[in-house]
């Protein structure tokens, strides 16, 4: 980011973007994207981190309205606490897009988003549809109380639920992280040693749980990961990730600048931009690999 | 050995306060009391003396409720009482000052005195009356320091007098001192004798400890003498001295300072006669201006002074503890750096510090782990410590020195106060340094060990090293030197031959220049031999070196 | 004894005190030059403070939108939750002691009160007072494990750090739980431009300087961390003051909850993460020694203002985000050397 | 006098210890009954040992799965990590500092190693020197801080936490790189069932353990932690030899980085976070004193071992998410307090 003090002395339009964390490759594209996009467009944009941190987020958003931005991107913390900080920003007319997670309390002119529980059904699906409806699994869970450990952990239930024949031999958090992936997996094939699929709630644990599994991965045991990072898409290619629920977070971050950019110029967006989440296997991981 | 000639004061004027039957107290290896009876007589000052380590604080301990007797039991005014904590001790009027300062340094000293009874006004502290009710008990001492200053600021001999004045605020029945001399200074001293005197004649009953024997006679009424933590009799405080040294350490000591002067030409130095130590021209604004003097090999040279004159200071500038402005430190005609102490000590210089606790120990570690400090990087070879030549050598300076202890490895803060000086001075013999600079060296020893460390004092001297000793124990820089140093002010006041020098002449010295204006820390007198009742300032005239105490 | 030394205990270090002290008077190229004699002691007698000045002062070049009364609102409003931790960590950090577990407190006493509010439907004012207590019961567990079981005080609060945060996941489910509206007005402004967090924490800050200056617990607290044995050998009870200690410390920490999950009208379970070293650096920023027996209420403030300013200024000017991090670990060393470095002789 | 005490003399640590010792006797239930009278002697002399045992019992009565040589393997090699910085941490909390920066300075160390293996594609023999040398850096840096700026090392160190980070961040753009395949082998198992972080772990903890007991060093860092003062005035070297206390804490952090890291082959900038306190934990646990002057490599590694039985029994047992935390903090409190309440007279 250029730090520039003069407000509005250049003419390139300003842009503010809040995004949750980026001790998270996933996160990572999506700034990316978004600076790709901002770049394009010649517009200047701040990209702030919370890590994690919703009362953080909501200082940054502050900042951002005395820094008199044009538009606001958000990538909620959390998407309730979100709320205040947008209405906070709506009182200041700067017009705000909600990216990745919705905000709940507040109008946004615009979310674009992919459906995290809609994820976590798809990844239960393709994981029966691998085991053929029948077989124990370990669910890796994410950082306990995040919205995407919530809602894909609520997706994944209700999509296993169709299929009786799957049992869930355990459930462990392991914090998003791959080492703790790692560990935690190997723990748990201690005492679950005949289970024939994972399902971790982003793809560096599925990663973690990968390497617990060794040769059996991807063979005897089926892994399913979420989000599409690079390393994610490779371990679909060489097979030893089975499937791995893309989100695409560049293309994330891409529409949300451009929406963005539609609002500070003061033309109309469309409610809600769905940026598809796609079931990534080794037929189409081709078209997502860059 | 029972009760002397004079009659112990007795009967209703003095009815009894205080008295213990059969305590005893053992740490793990160590039996610190065993079967102690004593006891104490309103309007009397009760003396417990005893060598390093016999038991006294721990025995003082238990009256004022700090450890629990394993044996035996307390009574108060004839009634059998459990004394648990401070508040206890408080309850029952008992006060009591450690041989270990309990100050808080941060706080301020109206506050240290009056730490945990703050005065109030609706529930919040009313620092006003405080400070003004501290001001005035410090008046009552003679420490003219201001209430509102914070006790780390204060020197050694200060924070002893605020820890005096805080007893005195409890008005209690019994007052406990423990080495309450042990930091002060002659007339601190004489303040504290009319203070004690003042509460005796209100029927307070005062248990006193000293290892000054001369100061027995010029406040004591009755003496219990301690050993190995048995009570070995009990007698009336103008018991000559000898008769006390024999009870207390089973023998008699002929020879208080056995100084003999060491060879002063040797080959410990360099070029023939050349000064181990040339210090000139050292000044550091405010501290000490334009000292200079020589040490030379197989001397021992006294540094006398009014308590901060800057003996301290200008000990720690030669040893590098602390920078200075201007001067210079040669040491064999070779300049030393500044603020420098491994340099110092490379040299071949020592300071035994005069701040134990503060400056000299590593209370939770080991006698040997501290005992072999000085020497560690010398016991290193390829970064390796040679362990088991450490601890030999640790092993044979503690029995030398008689450091009285359950194990090499027990943790220095457990030892007595006594024989953790020990430790600190031990450190510093195993270094064998050309030149040791000893401040306050016997602060809390008892006769028999300093005896034993003025022979090791010989020794040094004899193989042609060096020592520069500061010390507030007159008799003592008379008796161990040969040429005495008289400091004032932050400057040299001149130089007096030991053997020819009486005690007069260092007071001389030591107050001549004394202005209206100079600061407070620098009118006390230093300690005398004699600190008898009377005019501090007019010592017994014919103190000679190589006399006794008395 | 051990403290004694560390907190400049030996008459030497005392020595060095007072010559710094003179230094400082002396030396001209100090800071503060040229500055109003009143202001300029100030400064040159308070260390953290004139890092302040300095920070807001390069902020101001810096960036355009730094100084004004909204923007300095906003980095009051973002200091306010850390302060209020730190004012409660100070108790703590005079006493010799440390509090690790204040963030995890402040989420768990948050829940409480939504959970109170929301799930069991009670009156609000009632769910107040649960939040409240749970976080004096918090507290006051951390006590007796340090005061009673003689638990070291970073063993005890490490381990309320987890079992509070615990706590606080298993009674939300792990959801965020909404704040009962009535509460919203706590994260809002008064009179349309003083944020009521910023009020808090004032209050709370005032609070802190009369308990810390003038009441017995707070004399006491000094004299623990100054000197544990002499505070019992003058009859402080060491075990009860120490239950008092982080008792408080755990209200506090239910205060800053509250306020926190009034901002965002819900209380998250995973809310304050991390947020307890953010306020020991606050505590120690501000003059404060982990050895003990020293620190302020007011310097502890302006070590909070220090880091809102700091992560403010960043946003400002627009620092990439990965470099942020660079910057504020360094900014933050500068800060406190600023300091030392006066006082060095 | 001496003699007469001396037979019944024993090392002053050793008192606790034998007044354990006389507990264990007259207290039924004590820890270690029945139990050969060395072993019992050795439990009764490290709290920390002994609570590890109850802990192995315990969770061996409630897993069938815990007690096999594979799973106490897994263990070790979940402990290693921690324990490499933790054995780093011991070197500074005995010199009476603290360290926080070792689980970002792992991480950048790490990051280190994979980015100039892989974009600058150097050989990885130089790769691995560089990774050392920069947690190296990081510790000196420190070092600097505190021992010339005068920094409180909690501030120093905390500065560092955050400016690794965000270096580990900015060198690999926020993204994990991958680590060369030759550095895998660390990861791997020797003759099929040495896992290799366990070896590390051993041979680091016994270097530990050498510098602690026997160099010149080792004996200057309780020195320097018993009090300061003192160990300069004895001729140590106070401010150097912090250098090679921060130093050495840095160097073993990234020997943990490149561990963890290998077991992955991949660097990630965000990995170990918040093992600080874990590394922390496991050095106060194993019986130092963050006063400082106490502190042993082999309780140090028990410390470690504790913490890594709990997590891999909590999986085994697979506790809810949102109680695990719960526990995690309750249990860590029980074994300290084992040790505690042995001790108390
Ligand atoms: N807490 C303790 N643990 C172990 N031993 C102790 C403890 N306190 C005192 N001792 C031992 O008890 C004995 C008596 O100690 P005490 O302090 O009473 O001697 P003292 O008569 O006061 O000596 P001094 O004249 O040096 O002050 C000493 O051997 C000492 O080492
Ligand atoms: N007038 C004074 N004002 C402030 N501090 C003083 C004063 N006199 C002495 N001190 C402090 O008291 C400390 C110890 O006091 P002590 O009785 O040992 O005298 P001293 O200062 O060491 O001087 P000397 O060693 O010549 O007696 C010294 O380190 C010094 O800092
Ligand atoms: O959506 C993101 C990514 O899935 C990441 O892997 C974890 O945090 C979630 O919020
Ligand atoms: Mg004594
Ligand atoms: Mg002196």
């Amino acid at each position: 980011g250029s730090g520039s003090a003069d407000s509005g002395g250049k003419e390139s339009v300003k842009l503010g973007l809040a995004i949750s964390t980026l001790n998270n490759p996933f996160f990572v594209e999506m700034k990316k994207g978004a600076e790709s996009e901002a770049k394009a467009e010649g517009a200047q944009l701040n990209v702030q981190d919370a890590q994690d941190d919703a009362s953080q987020q909501a200082n940054q958003v502050q900042n951002f309205t005395s820094q008199n931005v044009k538009s606001i991107i958000i990538n909620p913390v959390d998407s309730d606490a979100a709320g205040p900080s947008v209405k906070a920003a709506g009182n200041a007319d700067i017009p705000v897009v909600a990216a990745d997670r919705g905000v709940n309390g507040a109008k946004v002119k615009t979310t674009v988003a992919s459906d995290n529980v809609e994820g976590g059904k798809l990844a239960a699906k393709a994981l029966a549809e691998q085991l053929d409806g029948k077989g124990s699994i370990l669910v890796l869970r994410g950082i306990s109380g995040t919205s995407a450990s919530r809602e894909r952990g609520k997706g994944f239930e209700e999509g296993i639920k169709k299929y009786p024949g799957i049992k869930i031999a355990a459930k462990q958090p392991a914090n998003f992280d791959r080492a703790k992936g790692l560990d935690v997996t190997t723990n748990l094939l201690q005492s679950n040693p005949d289970i024939t699929g994972v399902f971790a709630e982003n793809d560096e644990m599925a990663l973690g749980a990968i390497k617990a599994l060794g040769s059996r991965a991807g063979k005897s045991v089926k892994v399913v990961g979420f989000d599409g990072t690079p390393d994610g898409l490779k371990a679909v290619e060489k097979g030893t990730m089975t499937v791995t629920v893309a989100q695409q977070p560049d293309e994330l971050g891409k529409m949300a600048v451009r929406n963005a950019l539609r609002l500070a110029k003061g033309d109309s967006v469309d409610e809600v931009i769905k940026v598809p989440v796609k079931v990534v296997d080794e037929k189409n991981v081709d078209q997502f690999s860059s | 050995m029972t009760s002397h000639d004079r009659p112990p004061p007795g009967g209703d004027r003095h009815p009894e306060l205080l008295r213990t039957e059969g305590i005893r107290k053992t740490f793990p290896g160590v039996v610190a009391l065993d079967g102690v009876d004593f006891d104490l007589r309103a309007g009397e000052v009760h003396v417990l003396l005893g060598e390093n380590g016999a038991g006294k604080s721990t025995l003082i301990k238990i009256l004022s409720g700090m450890y629990q007797p394993d044996a035996g039991r307390v009574l108060r005014e004839g009634a059998p009482v459990r004394v648990h904590g401070a508040e206890d001790a408080e309850r029952l009027g008992i006060a009591t000052i450690h041989q270990e300062f309990n100050l808080v340094p941060h706080l301020t000293v109206a506050e240290n005195i009056y730490l945990g009874r703050q005065p109030r006004r609706f529930g919040l502290i009313d620092r006003k009356r405080m400070e003004a009710d501290a001001a005035e008990l410090l008046r009552r001492v003679g420490v003219n320091v201001p209430p509102g200053t914070p006790v780390r600021e204060l020197g050694i001999a200060r924070r002893q007098m605020v820890e005096i004045a805080k007893a005195l605020s409890l008005r209690a029945r019994v007052l406990i001192m423990d080495e309450p001399t042990a930091a002060l200074t002659a007339d601190e001293v004489e303040r504290l004798f009319e203070i004690v005197r003042g509460l005796r004649a209100d029927g307070v009953g005062v248990v006193f400890i000293t290892h000054h024997l001369e100061e027995i006679a010029a406040l004591g009424d009755r003496v219990t003498v301690l050993r190995d933590g048995r009570s070995v009799g009990q007698v009336a405080a103008d018991t000559p001295r000898d008769d006390l040294v024999r009870l207390m350490v089973g023998r008699s000591i002929e020879q208080q300072y056995p100084r003999v002067t060491g060879t002063v030409t040797s080959a410990a130095t360099g070029a023939q006669g050349a000064p181990l130590l040339r210090v000139s021209g050292l000044s550091r604004a405010g501290t000490f201006d334009g000292v200079g003097f020589e040490v030379r090999a197989g001397e021992v040279v006294g540094l006398a002074g009014l308590v901060g004159s800057g003996r301290t200071e200008v000990a720690r500038a030669v040893f590098g503890a602390d920078g200075y402005d201007s001067g210079t430190v040669e040491v064999l005609g070779r300049k030393l750096p500044r603020g420098d102490v491994s340099a110092a000590m490379a040299a071949g210089i020592g300071l035994v510090p005069e701040d134990r606790k503060g400056q000299g120990l590593l209370l939770d570690a080991s006698v040997q782990e501290n005992l072999g400090l000085v020497t560690l990087r010398g016991a290193t070879r390829g970064g390796l410590v040679d362990v088991s030549g450490q601890r030999r050598a640790a092993t044979g300076i503690a029995e030398r020195l008689g450091v009285r202890m359950a194990s090499i490895d027990q943790h220095v803060r457990t030892l007595s106060g006594g024989n953790q000086q020990k430790v600190v001075i031990g450190k510093w013999l195993l270094g064998r340094s050309k030149l040791l600079i000893l401040d306050e060296p016997t602060r809390g020893i008892d006769v028999g060990a300093k005896v034993e460390i003025y022979e090791l004092v010989n020794e040094l001297t004899a193989s042609g090293h060096a020592v520069l000793m500061i010390s507030s124990d007159l008799p003592e820089v008379l008796g161990m030197s040969d040429r005495v140093l008289v400091m004032s002010q932050g400057r040299i006041a001149g130089e007096l031959t030991a053997d020819r020098a009486t005690q007069d002449d260092v007071m001389r010295l030591a107050v001549g220049t004394a202005t209206p204006g100079a600061p407070p820390g620098q009118r006390h007198g230093p300690r005398r031999g004699a600190s008898a009742p009377g005019n501090p300032h007019a010592p017994g005239k014919t103190e000679r070196k190589g006399s006794r105490g008395h | 004894m051990a403290t004694e030394t560390q907190s400049s205990g030996g008459p030497g270090q005392g020595h060095q005190g007072r010559q710094g002290h003179r230094l400082g008077k002396q030396r001209p190229g100090g800071p503060g030059q040229g500055l109003p004699p009143v202001l300029r002691r100030v400064l040159l007698d308070n260390g953290a403070l004139s890092a302040l000045v300095v920070m807001i002062v390069v902020m101001t070049l810096l960036s355009g939108d730094f100084l004004s009364t909204q923007n300095l609102l906003n980095v009051g409003v973002q200091a306010a939750v850390t302060a209020i931790l730190a004012f409660g960590v100070t108790y703590v950090i005079v006493s010799g002691g440390i509090d690790l577990s204040v963030g995890s407190v402040a989420a768990f006493s948050a829940i409480m009160l939504a959970w109170t509010a929301t799930d069991q439907s009670m009156p609000v004012w009632l769910a107040v007072v649960i939040s409240l207590a749970t976080g004096v019961a918090c507290g006051l567990l951390n006590g007796v494990l340090i005061a009673y079981g003689k638990l070291p005080p970073f063993i005890a609060t490490l381990a309320m750090l987890s079992a509070a945060r615990g706590l606080a996941l298993v009674t939300s489910q792990g959801t965020p739980l909404a704040f009962p509206d009535a509460m919203a007005s706590v994260g809002e402004t008064l009179g349309g431009w003083l944020p009521v967090p910023v009020l808090v924490m004032l209050v709370m800050g005032g609070i802190a300087a009369l308990v810390l200056a003038r009441t017995y617990s707070g004399r006491a607290m000094y004299a623990i961390g100054g000197n544990e044995e002499a505070a019992r050998l003058s009859g402080i009870r060491v075990r009860r003051q120490k239950l008092v200690i982080y008792g408080l410390s755990g209200a506090f920490a239910a205060v800053a909850g509250i306020v926190l999950a009034s901002r965002l009208v819900s209380a998250q379970p995973q809310a304050a993460m991390g947020y307890e070293l953010d306020a020991i650096a606050a505590v120690v920023i501000g003059g404060a020694s982990l050895s003990g027996g020293v620190g302020k209420a007011s310097g502890t403030l302006i070590g909070a203002l220090i880091l809102a300013v700091l992560r403010n200024g960043l946003n400002l000017l627009d620092v990439s985000a990965f470099w942020q991090q660079v910057v504020i670990g360094a900014v933050i060393a500068l800060a406190v050397l600023l300091d030392t470095l006066r006082r060095r002789t």
